[in-house]
């Protein structure tokens, strides 16, 4: 038997866990990309270090982003993936496909690449793995064709994504698919072609177990929430009861405001109490529904650590109705991002600017009022800054003492 | 040419019928078994979700071979998580089984939900990304394999969220998961100020550095890093190739634990230092393996039922955690950055260990 | 010449006898009424403390009338707390009673133990001090007279703890009280720079600045303050005389609550802003008392036993203060400082009002 | 009758509150100075503005500090209190006084100042409020006469302070009033020729109720706490359990680590999670009683906004033995002393001076080690500094490789 060339990613072949190697080797079979791929990463297992140079830019006709561009340090060794360049594919909202259209990607992809792919990146792409330049534009032009289109990269907005919501999910407060698509469907300039300090990312999740992370990973994070009552199936909750479940020391005792009462027969909820954390309808789907009166709450300014320490959103918007053509959401957005555009430093984020003009300036540059649920608490350093129309001024004095 | 800015196909031409005709209409839920949801309409039709693994890096003919499973079973509709699975979407009760079956024999693991580890946010690493300090996938596949168990059974006290990053840039909500594996540098940038001047602009560079170590000389067009004040944050090579950070016996892996997102119970929070660096090993990385998969039993067998990682840790404290995992405490784990005073301990409320 | 450095008198030559006996040996104590100590040693012996209010402000011939009375019924020892109040310290059980009915002749109030609002302690103003906004002695006497019940009783849910501080500079634990008066500027200092050159150091005035808001002009030996920067804190006058900052039509005061010291039940926390201004209105300075008498009978009635200010505000929610209180809440009160984002809020967790 | 010159302050001398204007009346009746100061501070009253002047630097000879110069702005109406400097004489610890000594003192002051006194300033001086400069000196010399010093001003070591601790309280875990005066007059140096880059301040409390707010106004904290069991006597249980006193709800229930069962009859401290609060020892002084191993909690860096926000002290050493003559806890002080000497920057305090080069700095350099006490929790952002140590060095690679 011949030796292998890549003992070290062999090991990882075996296992119980589906193996990205055998993926890689899979489309080996086909692409030679995707063969000294496999080879390049099997030196870098063996040294303990990448062999990417640092990206260039490459794009398509129109467009300012949407392909990362890499291209390899020891092309001498690997010459097919000198040039391995990534496209951003903006996925159907959800992540929802038919078979058709993932056929369509892939054979789309056979043709113009490496047959390797992300599904999906981080930010919600799929992702075509390594292609040469010269395939860049004929790959976009298929993909446009087929009804695809790039996602975002660079200093613009981001494919904005979104929680399962409606699609499948009881808890949806909020139809995150429809307000994700229309978002992206409204601000395909902005995605398209970078204008921005720096990336910024919309992230939808339709109740507060926030299964896109959006409070965490967007700048602009969007989450459903509920005003009134709990809505509470009593037969339901006696299904509960009587079930494996203890309701006291499970439910009642792990709610976050303790607002819940069992006496062992009726639930009683203190809804004025209830901070919306979701854990009791969590634990009770058939028992507990969300209020009637639903909305969203808006937080702005996650991301990652660098440059300024990370961030997680914060509110800025308690509760924000939602319906289509959703003109008011749309207004924000674009309140914040010329306010942004105006004021950030390059490779600012939102967070990081507001961080630095203050909360303050920001909630009166976009007109939003200060509301005490923007914040855990009140400040407690007493360097507070008035509004210049809140100082008697020497000429008003001299008025007044007349 | 082809049309630019059409977006994304519409999501509605990609939901199954049992969606579109149910849409936001949803009643409640059960988890059927680990992996399998069925959610009920307030018409009282059910969807039924199997949800398998991937690898996340996938081949065309892997997807092809989704397509394939899809199509026997689910009319041809399925979906991806936010966390990068499968999920099969059925109507028919009775090919859930069957689908099931044909997804044991082809190898698929089925599982995910409720008090599991689902699968691994994670990032590019060596496979595409020119400033990993680790490789993704590779230590994703190591772990996974060992935890597999901990996937397809529900047995935790909670869900247990892990994400990997290559980098500080975090690509992933490494920051908030219950546990992160990061990969870090541990050596300042080699500045070749022979090519400084043609591929970096100064000021973006001096600007880059989240600790001010970066100076530039405008005049030459060059910079110097002040050894003393660099922590590896690998941020001016973003913006400067010509400082790369990489350094093959001082990188490695991070462990960092109690994040979360969701705001179930406590509000979301960042992970918090667990383990400064482990070795890279490749191609299994075994003390990372080996250190995940302890504070993840030690965190099995005391933390309460629906008790995330980090839930546990605040109640019992930082320094109950640390002696529990024996995990050493260094002055590493003390914050330094520009908050660093709000996590000192301002009080004489502590446990002895 | 006179020595120096002997260092202040030997307190155990200041002891009573009954402390010198039972010294480091004390068992238990009682609050037999409010403002009635009783400490029981070991050894059996009884110490009774008899607490009475002190304007602290004092004449010599006020602390010879306190000695006359603590001749009369102890002996000649006693002692002054950490808040300013006057401790006469008895082991004769007997004299407890006349001598608090001699207080009360000659209208020392007797209390402050427990859960009452014990004396303010409160700093110079505009008797001693170069730098204030505001009054010191005269709010708290004003204040006092209007609370004076909650003194002698000890009726609250917990202690309060109320301080007062003339200036940002706040002499005196006002960042930590259950309510603190804080003096406040509110215009930028008013720059002389034709005394700057002689009176001021130009780097350390720039340095003084928390905001970055001077410019130095080493040349000229002037200083020039960026006004949108500077948010009056009055540092820069403390080292540069030519700074002069107080504004009569605009200098006031803020409240501040919710702190505490202690590390029963929950750690030592700061005090947060609850009210930005109310403006200075001698002699009785009507709007900080009403104010500060809301804050205290909505916590009151609507704290549980034992919980301080800060932990009943933290149990129901800084939304829920705001609205029982009918504080407004403003853009002020949200943090603008360098670890500002520590404040916000990021979760979706909180109520409606 | 005559109309009084203070018709402002007169309002505040009713009430029933202790007045000071009634105190300071009362000087006015022997004292010029404390005439001209009511008639100045009448002034204030009515203007909204104080009356003085920046303060000049004035002393004792071989002192640094102890005296706080003040002249008054407005010298042309109130001539006697053109130079109203005051003078901090360091208390007796604990505050405690016989009344001869007080006398003494009352005497002293009659004889040099304005009679007018703060009992006590809220570092803890007898504060003696107001005298012109060519008295500093006479004034001095009769306080150091009767055995009085004074105590710290401007960038010095302040006087330190203590809880009554030992001398009445039974929950005492060190002497604080030992320790705090060891220290004075160890520190005499310190105190009084200001050497230091800022003041520095010693506070000890002699359990966690700081009954000197240690925790909050010193830079160095001593705070008494104890390992081992609370001590519980029974029989008291018994007592407080036959009381109005609710011991679940009121004592249990508050436990901060929930460390405490009561079954109605017996109470069980779990005291391996006990952090030590007091709560429920505060609640039940004849019952419980703290353990026997006895020390203090040492916290670092309490201080006011000023420059860079109020900061808590913060624990360095989570338990140390606290015996005469404080040998180890004199070192630590000296050393950390040293190190800030060393580094501050002028007006820079301990806490900032921490909080710019890092603790794990601070802690290397006094020889701490780092224990997971010291935090609340883990740092959060990735920017970790490794030690040169720590790190490979390509020789030694080159070395391995071989
Ligand atoms: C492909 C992807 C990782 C993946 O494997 O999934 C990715 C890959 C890169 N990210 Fe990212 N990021 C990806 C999602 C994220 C996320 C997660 C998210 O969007 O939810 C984050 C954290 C959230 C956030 O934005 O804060 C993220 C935070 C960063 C950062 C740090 C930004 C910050 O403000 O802290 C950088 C650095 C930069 O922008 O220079 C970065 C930069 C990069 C670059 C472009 C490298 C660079 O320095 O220029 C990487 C290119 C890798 C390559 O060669 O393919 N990437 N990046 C993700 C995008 C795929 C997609 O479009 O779906
Ligand atoms: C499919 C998915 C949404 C999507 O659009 O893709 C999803 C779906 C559901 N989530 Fe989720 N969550 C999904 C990612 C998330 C995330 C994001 C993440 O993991 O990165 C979170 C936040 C995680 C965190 O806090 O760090 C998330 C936090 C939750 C929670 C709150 C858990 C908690 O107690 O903290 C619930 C409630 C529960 O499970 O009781 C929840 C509940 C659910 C329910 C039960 C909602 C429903 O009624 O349908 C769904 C099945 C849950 C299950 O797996 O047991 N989902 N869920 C995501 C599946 C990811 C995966 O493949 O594993
Ligand atoms: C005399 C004094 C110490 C001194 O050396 O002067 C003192 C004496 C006692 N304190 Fe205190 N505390 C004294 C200032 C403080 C301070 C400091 C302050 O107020 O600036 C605090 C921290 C306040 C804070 O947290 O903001 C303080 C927090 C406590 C506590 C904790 C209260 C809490 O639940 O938070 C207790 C325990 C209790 O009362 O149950 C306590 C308990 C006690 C006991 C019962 C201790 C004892 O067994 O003798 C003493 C009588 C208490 C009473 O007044 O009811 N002492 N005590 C101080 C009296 C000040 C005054 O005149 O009112
Ligand atoms: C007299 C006293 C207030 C009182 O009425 O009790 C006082 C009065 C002054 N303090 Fe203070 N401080 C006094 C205790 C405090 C305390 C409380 C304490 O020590 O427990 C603090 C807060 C704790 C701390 O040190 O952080 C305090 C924090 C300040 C500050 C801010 C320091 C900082 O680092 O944030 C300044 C500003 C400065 O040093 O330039 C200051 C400055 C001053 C000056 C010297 C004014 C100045 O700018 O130079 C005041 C002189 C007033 C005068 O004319 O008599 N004083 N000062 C207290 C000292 C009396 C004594 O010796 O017993
Ligand atoms: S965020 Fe809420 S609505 Fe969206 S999928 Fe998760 S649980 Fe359902
Ligand atoms: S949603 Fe959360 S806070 Fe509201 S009642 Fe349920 S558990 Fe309590
Ligand atoms: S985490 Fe860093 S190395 Fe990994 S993909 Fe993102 S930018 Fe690249
Ligand atoms: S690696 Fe980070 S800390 Fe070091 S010089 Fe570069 S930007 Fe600065
Ligand atoms: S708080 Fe300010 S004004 Fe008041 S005594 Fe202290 S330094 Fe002076
Ligand atoms: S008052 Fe304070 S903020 Fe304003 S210039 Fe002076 S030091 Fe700066
Ligand atoms: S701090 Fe503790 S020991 Fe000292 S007086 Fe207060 S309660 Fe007693
Ligand atoms: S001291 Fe505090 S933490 Fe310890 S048992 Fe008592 S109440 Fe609980």
């Amino acid at each position: 038997m011949e030796k292998s060339k890549t003992p070290l990613l062999d090991q990882l072949e075996g296992g119980k866990w589906p193996s990205f190697v055998k993926d890689m080797k899979q489309a080996a079979e086909k692409s030679p990309m995707a063969k000294d791929l496999i080879s390049q990463l099997e030196l870098s297992y063996k040294e303990k270090i990448g062999h990417w140079k640092h990206g260039g830019i490459v794009g398509v006709k129109g467009y300012g982003g949407g392909v990362i561009g890499r291209y390899s340090d020891r092309p001498d060794l690997f010459p097919a993936v000198q040039h391995f360049h990534t496209m951003r594919v903006n996925h159907p909202t959800g992540w929802f496909y038919t078979t058709k259209a993932l056929r369509k990607l892939c054979d789309i992809w056979d043709k113009h690449g490496s047959g390797l792919t992300n599904m999906h990146g981080s930010t919600g792409d799929a992702i075509l793995l390594g292609m040469k330049t010269d395939q860049l534009q004929p790959c976009f032009d298929d993909l446009s064709d087929s009804g695809f289109d790039l996602g975002g990269s660079g200093s613009a907005l981001r494919t904005p994504s979104a929680c399962v919501g409606p699609g499948r999910c009881e808890w949806a407060c909020i139809d995150s698919l429809d307000i994700c698509y229309n978002l992206t469907m409204n601000y395909q300039g902005k995605m398209h072609r970078p204008m921005f300090p720096y990336k910024f990312k919309i992230k939808v999740s339709a109740c507060p177990n926030d299964c896109v992370a959006s409070i965490a990973r967007s700048d602009f994070s969007i989450i459903g929430t509920w005003k009134g009552v709990i809505r509470i199936d009593q037969k339901e909750i006696d299904a509960y009861a009587a079930s494996d479940l203890d309701i006291q020391k499970e439910v009642c005792d792990l709610c976050p405001t303790k607002c819940m009462e069992w006496d062992g027969k009726t639930l009683k909820i203190h809804d004025g109490d209830c901070n919306r954390c979701m854990h009791c309808i969590n634990l009770m789907p058939k028992a507990l529904r969300p209020g009637k009166e639903k909305g969203a709450t808006i937080l702005v300014g996650g991301k990652a650590p660098i440059l300024e320490g990370a961030l997680l959103s914060s509110v800025i918007v308690p509760f924000m109705k939602l319906e289509p053509p959703y003109t008011e959401l749309k207004d924000l957005i674009d309140r914040i991002q010329d306010w942004w555009d105006e004021h950030g430093k390059s490779r600012e984020r939102l967070g990081e600017l507001i961080k630095r003009l203050g909360m303050r300036v920001f909630l009166r540059a976009v007109g939003l009022p200060a509301v005490p649920q923007m914040v855990k608490a009140p400040r407690s350093n007493p360097y507070v800054f008035f509004w210049p129309e809140d100082i008697k001024k020497p000429d008003e004095i001299a008025k007044e003492v007349k | 040419m082809a049309k630019t800015d059409i977006g994304p196909p519409d999501y509605k031409t990609m939901l199954p019928p049992v969606i579109q005709r149910n849409y936001g209409k949803w009643l409640y839920h059960e988890i059927l078994k680990p992996g399998v949801l069925m959610h009920i309409g307030e018409s009282g039709e059910a969807l039924y979700t199997v949800r398998a693994a991937s690898p996340r890096l996938l081949s065309t003919d892997h997807i092809r071979e989704i397509c394939d499973i899809a199509e026997k079973y689910c009319d041809g509709y399925l979906r991806f998580t936010s966390r990068n699975n499968i999920e099969f979407l059925l109507d028919d009760k009775d090919k859930v089984e069957p689908l099931i079956a044909e997804l044991a024999v082809r190898s698929y693991p089925v599982g995910g939900t409720g008090h599991s580890i689902s699968n691994i946010v994670h990032t590019q690493g060596w496979v595409h990304c020119h400033t990993p300090a680790t490789d993704a996938s590779g230590p994703v596949k190591a772990l996974m394999d060992e935890i597999y168990d901990y996937f397809i059974t529900s047995t935790l006290p909670a869900h247990v969220r892990i994400a990997l990053a290559c980098c500080l840039n975090m690509c992933g909500a490494v920051h908030c998961s219950d546990i992160a594996i990061l990969g870090i540098h541990r050596t300042v940038p080699k500045v070749d100020n022979s090519r400084v001047p043609n591929v970096c602009e100064i000021p973006s560079t001096v600007s880059s550095c989240p600790t001010g170590a970066i100076r530039g000389d405008m005049k030459n067009k060059t910079v110097t890093v002040n050894d003393e004040k660099c922590m590896y944050c690998g941020n001016c090579y973003t913006v400067c190739p010509a400082m790369p950070i990489a350094d093959p016996d001082n990188d490695g892996i991070s462990i960092w634990v109690g994040g979360k997102v969701s705001n179930a119970r406590s509000a979301p929070k960042f992970s918090k230092l667990a383990i400064p660096f482990l070795p890279n090993n490749p191609p299994r990385w075994p003390e990372v393996v080996d250190a995940v998969k302890n504070i993840i039993e030690v965190y099995a067998s005391h933390a309460k039922k629906h008790e995330r990682m980090g839930e546990w840790i605040e109640r019992v404290g930082w320094e109950r955690f640390f002696s529990l995992t024996k995990i050493p405490f260094t002055d590493m784990h003390i914050d330094d950055f520009d908050m660093a005073t709000e996590t000192f301990r301002t009080s004489t409320q502590f446990k002895w260990g």
